[in-house]
């Protein structure tokens, strides 16, 4: 995912509305360098309310981890795209097999710590979190664990929009870009373009997702998000 | 941290170092004499423990098995869960914590944490579903009272899982000065083993007080902690132990294995993998799930897991009532109901000796008992 | 049965036989090793006895005095009046009798009476105050729930002096099979003295439990059976003991000498003699009238009777459970509110220990203290 | 009392109605012996609903001991007063003398067994109670000293109306007539005129009040009540 720019990562939750493989293009050609598909879980604990109330869209829309990964098979962007869903479902058998076959590039679980990552199957870029309470030589660890790129948890909080973007997020990617090469994308609470030039001073780019699903569920179409994200790329580049 | 391929610790990476420095300090002060002798005076003086053993004669004469009650019933706040809130409060104390945030199902784990942030001037948050707020809006109000403030989750089937979620949630945003009150056997490393150690009192208690080691030990068992507790005290006994689960909520029964709230365990859920809402007129039970040890217990065979509807369960209290003169929480309802199910087949054959933990009392189980009765007239 | 010039057997002829009955059967029980044991067992197995004494640390750090409660509130059905009950119930089958009579206000002595009956398998009728009835349904509905019959009783005040008379009326027609189960120190003889023998636990326990004596020994007093119990431990000790009234129905502070229910002592009454209706927000102490013991004590000056109001109780009540994490019944709420005014004054030296009877728990009073804090935000 | 029929004593409360005194003179002529006049009590513990009823309507009618015994010192009935009250109302002091002083000429006290009698004042004829469950040496204890006749209470029960004269109260009456001079009377249950006939088979004469206190709250005036007491002295004669 090494692109000569600051990348743009945006989120969005797989199934949340039937149409919803049509924000994928729009994404793309928002500027999006790659976009992290969430398949919806019934207890996502590290979720604020706007991605709560995603996934409990989606799940009433019948979404399943199936139907997520075959509309992504069927999908044209040219972009990577990372799923990212919780534990109870990545730990299933054969789910690294569905990704590859749905041709997923990478996977985020944000509730796999590294003593856990040997339970997900090889076999698929694995992208970790690591968070502002993080040690330094835990942080080292992860960021050598980690494939794709690193995912810098910007505060301490769940998902969700801030008005602000927090002094943690910069600490924490300074850190990170001292410890390893890998790439070090922030995200959490990055919801104003303002948040994502300041982080991408430091780090190679954000990853944007409360106020990107905000917008969907306030019933935004593909062509309303994707100038949405077109302002996040426009003050990263 | 691990129980068999069970236990671990599935948290988002913002809340691993807070759970190393609750097993750092937890392992700490569970061998130091002057935090157990603090625990111990605090359940002796406050919480009135030891709690008896009462021999349930007349429920005996009528099942055929001879049944004897462990009364954590008595203790402060009527139920079991104040042993372990006293112990982490205490533990809270020692870390340098300055709030407490629990998660609550019936209200049980919520009043004694309530109560013991009273007793040591620790703030507390406490989470609950909202349908578990309706329901249960005695404790609710105990809570408040106590100083406490609640929280209704709205989210998910607006139980015991969604609180859970949320004050995890919560504590994502306050490990630095919050210490989470778990009230059960599940939950990252420590919690299983911590939240079993401090219940360990029960079945530590029962042990000694029982002069011969009883056929059967059974607990009814939601995330499992007074089972635990139980257990851990005739685990190298020849006794029988024996769990019992809302059918609703039966993830020892009929769950698979999976990742929820931070530990590896037996939960319910659908073919894809979603967790599935419990339903049980037991509330304290009323949760998907149950904690890893139980789940490695039932996989060595060590323990036997059953579940029972909520007619058996009501039925099961309304006689504990009429013959022992105790109104057992709905919960316990539930492991006095397989007993009654059971006595005098094969799975709990006539003449056996039974110890039996009454979780908790019935108190707060009043107004949903006066609906079934009314229920049951109509 | 005469304590000075109070006490007596004040009853119509039709009961003197009955009473006459049920002193010999405690007299000779009470000496008897053999009923003492199985008393003795009971209250371990089934009540949850001893009950621990709670140094209450942040609450006396707050009030400048040390205050120690006796907690009758972790008994089982959650105050003292069980210890009489089951005695009571013991007896009445050592007399052969086939059932249980009792009167109830705040309506503990009903489940005490329901508990002991269904553990003794002995049928319970409880005649209750319509107006207790109305706000103690909690308690009505445990009663039944017990297998006791509940009685509205929709005379006069419709609470519980209006209770006891209908009590005393149904015994008069059942003296042969049926107990009454009286469940304060009133009454006729050997009621008041049987009564406070069987609360003396309370008494003993704290005694014992104590090092040194406390300065002073406070109960709250309705009809006045934990007072009696507790004070019975303390009567041969510098103690000062202070006896703590609703000022709706204080009997001892601002009664007059006169009979009724089948003692003299002191009641509430007009200059015509007729009695007056208590009023207070704590069922348990709505009644006008005070063991003679009591009316004794106070003529002697072994003990002081004092009276607190509605607003302090309520006060008192939410500062135990925030200081130190026990809802307390109403009714030793008053006890804490005087503690709690009286602290630092001649009255109550700073400095001073105490030792507080907490009858029983709030659980029974949630209701009244919701709608107290909904009011006071109006 | 001493009279050649047997006797008849209905009961009335004391202030029942504003007239209630209008009752007296009915009564006698209609042939009663002796009239007992209850002084309503907050706490009629030996009552049944019936005289609980009368002593709740007549306070608050404002009847006061006071009240009730200046109307009797101003009634003319040639016919004995005996006044029955609690004994919260009978130990107060001076009350004797107000009795006395109202011309009355006994007094009954329901709560006051024979041990307490000498809690009462002298100067009154007390009369006391027996009841079924009194063993025969107390019976005749309380016989020897109770002054005017001896209260035989026909069973273990409160006061009020019965269907049916229990056989306790012949049994009761026939141990005290073989005890004592004194004249026996039955009260508690004596409803109807057979009732009365019954008893007085044995015993010297029969109180009656349950069945009239239930006539006049049902608005019965003193001829009706008159008819109905004469039918009593009929049944007896």
């Amino acid at each position: 995912m090494k692109t000569d720019r600051k990348i743009l990562m945006p989120y969005l939750t797989g199934g949340i509305n039937p149409q919803w493989t049509d924000y994928l293009p729009a994404l793309a050609e928002a500027g999006a360098d790659a976009i992290e598909v969430g398949i919806p879980f019934s207890d996502p604990t590290l979720d604020g309310v706007t991605i709560q109330e995603a996934s409990t869209v989606a799940l009433a829309n019948g979404t399943t981890p199936q139907s997520v990964l075959n509309a992504l098979s069927e999908t044209t962007v040219d972009i990577p795209i990372i799923v990212s869903t919780y534990a109870n479902l990545a730990v299933r058998k054969g789910f690294r097999t569905e990704l590859r076959e749905a041709g997923v590039d990478g996977l985020i679980v944000p509730d796999l710590p590294l003593e856990e990552v040997p339970a997900i199957e090889e076999g698929i870029e694995l992208a970790l979190l690591v968070s502002p309470a993080t040690p330094a030589d835990r942080a080292h660890e992860i960021a050598a664990r980690s494939r794709g790129f690193v995912y810098a948890v910007s505060s301490m909080s769940t998902t969700g929009e801030r008005d602000q973007l927090p002094a943690s997020a910069i600490d924490l990617a300074t850190r990170l870009k001292n410890a390893t090469d890998q790439p070090i994308l922030v995200g959490f609470g990055i919801s104003r373009p303002a948040h994502a030039a300041e982080a991408a001073r430091v780090a190679d780019g954000v990853i944007v997702g409360a106020a990107i699903m905000r917008r969907v569920l306030d019933g935004a179409g593909p062509a309303e998000v994707g100038e949405y994200v077109a302002t996040m790329r426009a003050a990263l580049d | 941290g691990r129980f068999g391929e069970y236990g671990g610790r599935w948290v988002p990476e913002s809340l691993v170092p807070a759970c190393l420095e609750v097993a750092d300090a937890f392992e700490k002060a569970w061998v130091d004499p002057g935090f157990r002798e603090q625990l111990q005076t605090m359940l002796a003086r406050h919480v009135g423990r030891p709690t008896p053993v009462t021999p349930a004669e007349r429920l005996s004469a009528e099942l055929g098995v001879t049944v004897a009650l462990k009364r954590e019933d008595l203790t402060h706040t009527g139920s079991h869960k104040i042993n372990n809130a006293v112990g982490q409060a205490l533990l809270a104390k020692r870390m340098g914590k300055q709030r407490l945030i629990a998660e609550t199902g019936a209200g049980m784990h919520g009043v004694a944490t309530a109560t013991a942030g009273a007793l040591l001037d620790l703030p507390v948050t406490v989470f609950m579903g909202e349908q578990d707020v309706e329901r249960q809006s005695h404790n609710v109000f105990r809570m408040r009272y106590l100083g406490a403030e609640v929280v209704p989750v709205r989210s998910g089937s607006r139980t015991l899982k969604d609180a859970t979620s949320e004050a995890m949630r919560h504590w994502v945003s306050s490990t630095e000065e919050a210490h989470y009150c778990l009230g059960s056997v599940v939950g990252p490393h420590p919690y299983p083993w911590m939240v079993r150690e401090f219940q360990r009192v029960i079945g530590d208690e029962a042990r000694e007080q029982h002069v011969t080691v009883p056929d059967f030990v059974v607990a009814c068992v939601g995330g499992g902690s007074n089972a635990a507790g139980t257990f851990a005290g005739f685990a190298d006994t020849s006794a029988r132990l024996v769990g019992v689960e809302a059918i609703g909520g039966s993830g020892a029964t009929s769950g698979q294995a999976g990742v929820l709230h931070g530990s590896r365990s037996l939960f319910l859920q659908d073919e894809h993998g979603q967790i599935l809402e419990a339903h049980s007129i037991a509330a304290g039970l009323d949760y998907p799930g149950v904690g890893p040890e139980h789940a490695h217990l039932r996989d060595l065979g060590r323990a036997q897991y059953v579940a029972v509807n909520d007619e058996a369960a009501v039925a099961a209290a309304a006689r504990l009532a009429r013959t022992e003169g105790i109104i057992p929480a709905l919960e316990s309802a539930h492991a006095l109901a397989w007993v009654a199910e059971a006595a005098g087949t094969p799975d709990l054959p006539a003449g056996s000796t039974v110890l039996l933990t009454l979780s908790g009392r019935g108190d707060k189980d009043i107004t949903t008992l006066i609906a079934r009765a009314e229920e049951s007239r109509a």
